[in-house]
């Protein structure tokens, strides 16, 4: 059947029937799950870091009211007076700094190495299936032993001097970056691996255009957890033959029961964490710019 | 009749109500079953739990919880509760070595040429910080006429030392059993001891809360009375004892049989000879920087238990 | 193309009575910009219930921005908007999830209890009534193309936003699924905005085209035809030329 | 200009002027980044575990020459045979067996809650900016604290029974599980967010249908790490007042010297590490069967 | 539509002339079967140096998984196969690579001193010149393939893949997109397979028409149409429906 054509209807005003006539000025939902409307980029990184800071401040409140209202006994839980007494103590007379130099320097090399070796694994054995049957179960055997059971043979190997405690913090990094890696490599999509293969990519290329970048984000994620892992490895590497660093401190005061000074320790470790963290993040924002994901917000 | 060992509820079917929460260190519970073997644990008026931890610290830990009421230990630990406040009073002193013993020792490798503690000179010394071993090994170099900056200390866990000497990274080791048996095994030689040094004493220490019971301190006084008994039985009895405890710890039964014909039982009474000897200690801690604020040990001494461990019963 | 079954097709809703249907989308002032490179500037839009609206205009001009802001997913832009609830969206991209297999993709968000019914009778329709439990990724382009298809279809929503719904379908099945769309329009007179770079497919099927050029719609024009026969209808070519002149395609060069 | 018709050209047989003549029967390029040739599953499955085993085997060939040549000290470690005994031993005994029940109950204890609470954690900070900004700083700061140095605190607040035990555990393995499955919902496909919301998901639908499948695969990895992390915990863990435990069973072996046990004890853990991780491989083989990556071989 | 730059285009070369050309694709009793179900049954295909051939054939008959095979992606399929190693391949989708922008998405694998200027060349060409340092993900659908166009082009290969390739282009961008690769094919005589689902581009573009059906290649013809003015040429509505009625499509449908 066909129907007469019919006039374009006259321009008016547009009726809105059965629909509520409330405009908004903003196009649609406000949901973290996008982008945030443009803020001043300032404005919006110090509102950010007061928000990072709320949970802290939070728990350094507690803290305090805790202590005041004698709810834990000082000598489990000294007043935050009490520990940056010794806070003071310990950065007046140089001590703190010393030991976190000594640590800095194990930690960061310690993690340099167990990065290089961790990624080198996990590229191995995500590209090559000979090195992933002959190295990916040594590498998780190896990882849940207990280090601490392994540390006469590592000391025997070894020594008990800086290698053996840089050792300890790159075993100790290796397998989240490993694990991490290795996830992400087998995990980047198999469909850009195929437009490699049309491109003619060697083995290298395609680990630098495909696998490299697929697996960024993986990767990140095994350094977030390596960064600590790094600084926590230091209390038990610390005890073999060591006159600083902050495990060193830790161990002693603990052996001495000086709680104030471990509280101090707890407080350094926790903003090395927040400080390697920041780091981490940042590199995260930047590395992944490309991504339209939810963590770029 | 098996009373509760850790873990247990509460003693309610038990006369006295009161149930008496003792730490032990080392690597396995045993003292039940000493107690049981010497015929000490039968006709217990109150309850008795035990729980274990791996060091003395790890108790002092474990004081503010409330969870525990008393143990027995090695000098050190009660001289840095004391240094951290933590609430506790030792209030019993027991010889463990027999005289002419002593249960620490420094062995060098034999190719280390070092005979005496006078050859530690410029050497590199394992030692445990803070601990009974440190001590020795200050006291050793000054009965030589060295002082400890005459060595290079080399702070390692017990269990590490052994791989560090076999690598030649020390060339001595202060250490006590079992791994000073594990050193001697693996050819290390005995070039000091803590004889004349090391008072040979255990601590019995109680956590003031426990102390302030007086129900509990009456059950604290009966239970160390049998304790020493039961000590006794075991010197008495070395091999039957070495055996039973070998089994329970894991210790290879020559080691504890080793262990058992050095070690002695016998109540010390408090007093201030048994102090400054511990005051002794603490300010060699204290020259060491290990405390900061010199300490009186006398403080942490309540002897309210003299007159019924070293009179009395006995 | 509608020969086959005249019976189960009404006229399209365009025309003088369509005026007097309610207004299903009203947009005033839409205006998007991209790191300053604007896209969209002051679109004014009313679509009223159960009209079919073409989209046309060059890659890149802005259709699937301006469609995302109607489906209420872009908070940056600014102007003023007003749709249902929810609208059944085909993206340009099928977007099926990876890790559902193929009904539940099409299921995906739908409570009501013969749902499931529908789906299936719409996978069928979209000729994938065999593949309901494969995985997106065992699908070719076109077959992910109609899940996303039946997917939109399959709430029955008041508004559908389709971008370029058919773009990876060979003739017959693009046919079929014309069929199958105005089908459906007829049967539940949802409002229609569908993208389309197809100029003959906008012209067959919708009651008004509009073409949006450098960010403004230049066209916005009520399709006249009858919906029987449009194809050989002489205003057919003439609209259809009107409308390539429109997109900056000359006679000469088709 | 216009080209003459010409007739189609005869069937004839094709030339292959300029082209290799070598016919393969197999199309394409055998590479792993390809789905393999389908061989037997069964064939398959065994040539893997063979394939898996040969790593192990050759660590075991080496400690073993090793021993014979007497290369390290028997104190150190005790060649093979003397170990072999001792796991007869602890076996026979049923000692073995015993630790390592009491062990599992603490492990798969604290392994539910740290899994149970890592993911809602990171669903919460993955979901709402206002909880990240609460939780997420204070999380990583816990994380990056010693467990060690925390324990007097653990002691204080729970005691020296089980729920110290299994609480440590439960917070060593919220980590991994939670910034693994944090770091996986953040780089979910914003575009599947979309579509969600214009299907009108609620916030658990949403969670139920985007969020966890496209987290799967990052959880799984944190799960990998979380699986033997809580066994090593229970080495610290089975410290505190422990009579049984694989934990309590390396730390009296330790104690007393006993190193054929903790080698035994080093065994019990690699092999517990390859089964947990062969069946988290199971669980991702199974979980992720959609996908389309190098991981889906 | 060669209408404007008549001097820079060539004849095709089909015809008698192209028997003469070598072989650069071959492929003999291709079959592939997914979970059992066959897609190509015993494909038989040659493709001699600077011919032209458009694939077409109905949603899921197999021409993405041919087109794979070709490419050497596909290690399940069974058959012989001789291809030049490196294919330029526009995939279905257009598979940037998110993490590399547009110029470095062209420029990947391309090693040779002059790839860079080529592949701004060719940007321009595909109208992208000013976004070659956007991320993919701010491309629009029509961008995208252009930019896996470009891709495809810059490599000079002596084989072309292309699966759809302009799928998501409006008419005008279309025809500049065929214009673009007319030119490109009469500089370097690249043997082209293209898949599209527009059974007119098939005609305008190729030398040679194939029709994929159940598995099996169902039409193979040359097409002997002069290169100008092939549109207006009566054998161009006759093939044309000849190739609409092997895709299923009546003519009272269109
Ligand atoms: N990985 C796979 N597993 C199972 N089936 C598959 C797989 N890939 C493709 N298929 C099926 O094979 C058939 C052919 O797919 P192919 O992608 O080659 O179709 P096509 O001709 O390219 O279709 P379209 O025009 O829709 O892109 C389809 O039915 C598809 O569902
Ligand atoms: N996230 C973004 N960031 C920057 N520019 C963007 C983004 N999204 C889109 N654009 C740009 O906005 C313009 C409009 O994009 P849109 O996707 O709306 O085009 P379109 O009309 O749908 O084109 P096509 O027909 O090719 O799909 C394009 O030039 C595109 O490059
Ligand atoms: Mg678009
Ligand atoms: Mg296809």
């Amino acid at each position: 059947m066909s129907a007469p054509p019919a006039p374009a209807p006259p321009a008016r005003p547009p009726r809105t029937d059965g629909v509520p006539a409330d405009g908004s000025v903003r196009v649609g939902v406000d949901d973290r799950f996008h982008r945030a409307p443009s803020r001043p980029a300032g404005l919006q990184r110090v509102t950010q870091v007061a928000g990072r800071a709320i949970g802290p401040l939070f728990v350094l409140a507690l803290w305090w009211v805790a202590s005041a209202q004698a709810w834990v006994s000082p000598i489990l839980l000294p007043a935050p007076g009490t520990v940056w007494a010794a806070a003071v103590d310990l950065v007046s007379s140089g001590k703190l700094q010393d030991n976190l130099g000594v640590s800095l320097g194990r930690a960061m090399t310690g993690l340099g190495i167990g990065l290089v070796v961790g990624v080198t694994l996990a590229l191995l054995t995500g590209l090559s299936k000979v090195a992933e049957l002959l190295v990916d179960s040594n590498v998780q055997m190896v990882r849940s032993m207990p280090i601490l059971a392994l540390q006469p043979l590592v000391i025997v190997w070894f020594g008990i001097g800086e290698p053996t405690k840089i050792l300890l913090v790159a075993l100790a990094v290796t397998f989240p970056v490993y694990i991490n890696t290795h996830a992400a490599i087998r995990a980047v999509d198999a469909r850009f691996v195929e437009l490699a293969t049309t491109r003619g990519l060697g083995r290298l290329a395609l680990v630098r255009h495909v696998v490299l970048p697929g697996a960024l984000p993986g990767f990140l994620t095994g350094l977030r957890f390596a960064t600590s892992i790094s600084w926590l490895v230091l209390v038990v590497a610390e005890q073999i033959n060591a006159t600083a660093g902050i495990g060193y401190l830790m161990t002693q005061a603990r052996t001495v029961a000086r709680t104030d000074v471990i509280i101090v320790g707890l407080v350094v470790y926790a903003l090395l964490g927040l400080l390697s963290d920041t780091i981490v993040r940042l590199v995260q924002r930047k590395a992944l710019s490309w991504s339209s994901t939810l963590q770029a917000r | 009749a098996t009373p509760n060992t850790s873990g247990a509820a509460d003693a309610s079917d038990t006369g006295t109500g009161v149930t008496l929460r003792f730490g032990e260190l080392g690597s396995a519970l045993t003292q039940q079953a000493l107690l049981e073997a010497a015929g000490e644990f039968d006709d217990l008026p109150y309850e008795v739990e035990y729980s274990l931890f791996p060091a003395g610290p790890a108790f002092m830990e474990a004081v503010p919880s409330g969870a525990v009421d008393l143990s027995i230990q090695a000098d050190t630990p009660s001289i840095f509760a004391q240094v951290g406040g933590i609430p506790i009073k030792v209030v019993g002193v027991q010889a463990s070595v027999k005289t002419g013993e002593s249960f620490v020792e420094i062995v060098a490798n034999p190719d280390s040429g070092i005979t005496s503690v006078a050859d530690l000179k410029g050497k590199k010394v394992a030692v445990l910080p803070a601990t009974i071993l440190q001590y020795t090994v200050v006291r050793a170099l000054e009965e030589a006429g060295l002082s400890y900056d005459d060595i290079t200390p080399v702070e390692l866990p017990l269990t590490d030392a052994p791989a560090a000497l076999a690598k030649g990274d020390v060339d001595a080791v202060a250490s006590l059993d079992p791994t000073l048996a594990q050193l001697k095994a693996s050819g290390a030689v005995v070039v000091g001891t803590g004889l004349g040094i090391t008072s040979g004493y255990s601590y019995v220490v109680a956590t003031d809360a426990a102390l302030a019971d007086a129900a509990k301190s009456e059950a604290i006084a009966d239970y160390l009375g049998r304790l020493g008994r039961a000590e006794e039985w075991a010197v008495a009895h070395g091999d039957e004892w070495a055996a039973i405890s070998s089994e329970l710890t894991g210790l290879p039964v020559e080691l504890a049989q080793a262990a058992q014909e050095r070690s002695a039982a016998g109540w010390v009474a408090i007093d201030d000879q048994v102090i400054a000897l511990q005051q002794e200690q603490a300010d060699a801690y204290t020259a060491l920087g290990l405390i900061q604020t010199p300490l009186d040990v006398s403080a942490y001494y309540d002897d309210r238990f003299n007159d019924v461990l070293t009179g009395g019963t006995k | 193309m509608v020969i086959d079954a005249p019976g189960t097709l009404t006229p399209p809703a365009g025309g003088t009575a369509a005026v007097q249907q309610p207004v299903v989308v009203e947009a005033r002032g839409i205006t998007r910009a991209f790191d300053g490179r604007g896209v969209l500037h002051g679109i004014d839009l009313t679509v009223r219930r159960g009209e079919f609206v073409a989209l046309l205009g060059r890659s890149g001009s802005g259709k699937s921005t301006l469609l995302r802001i109607l489906a209420k997913l872009d908070t940056e832009a600014t102007g003023t908007i007003k749709v249902p609830a929810q609208p059944g969206v085909a993206f340009q991209d099928s977007r099926l999830l990876p890790w559902a297999r193929v009904l539940p993709n099409v299921l995906l968000g739908l409570r009501d209890g013969d749902a499931r019914e529908r789906a299936r009778t719409l996978l069928d329709d979209v000729g994938l009534g065999d593949r309901a439990r494969a995985w997106p990724r065992q699908l070719s382009g076109g077959e992910q193309q109609r899940v996303a298809l039946a997917r939109a279809l399959a709430g029955a929503p008041e508004l559908l936003l389709m971008d370029e719904p058919f773009g990876a379908l060979d003739a017959l099945t693009r046919i079929r699924m014309h069929r199958l769309l105005r089908e459906l329009v007829s049967r539940y007179s949802p409002s229609v905005v569908l993208v389309t770079h197809d100029v003959d497919e906008a012209v067959l099927l919708a009651d008004r085209v509009l073409v949006l050029t450098d960010g403004r719609l230049s066209l916005d024009e009520q399709i006249d035809l009858p919906v029987v026969g449009r194809r050989s209808h002489p205003g057919f070519v003439a609209l259809r030329s009107r409308l390539l002149t429109e997109l900056g395609v000359g006679d000469d060069d088709h």
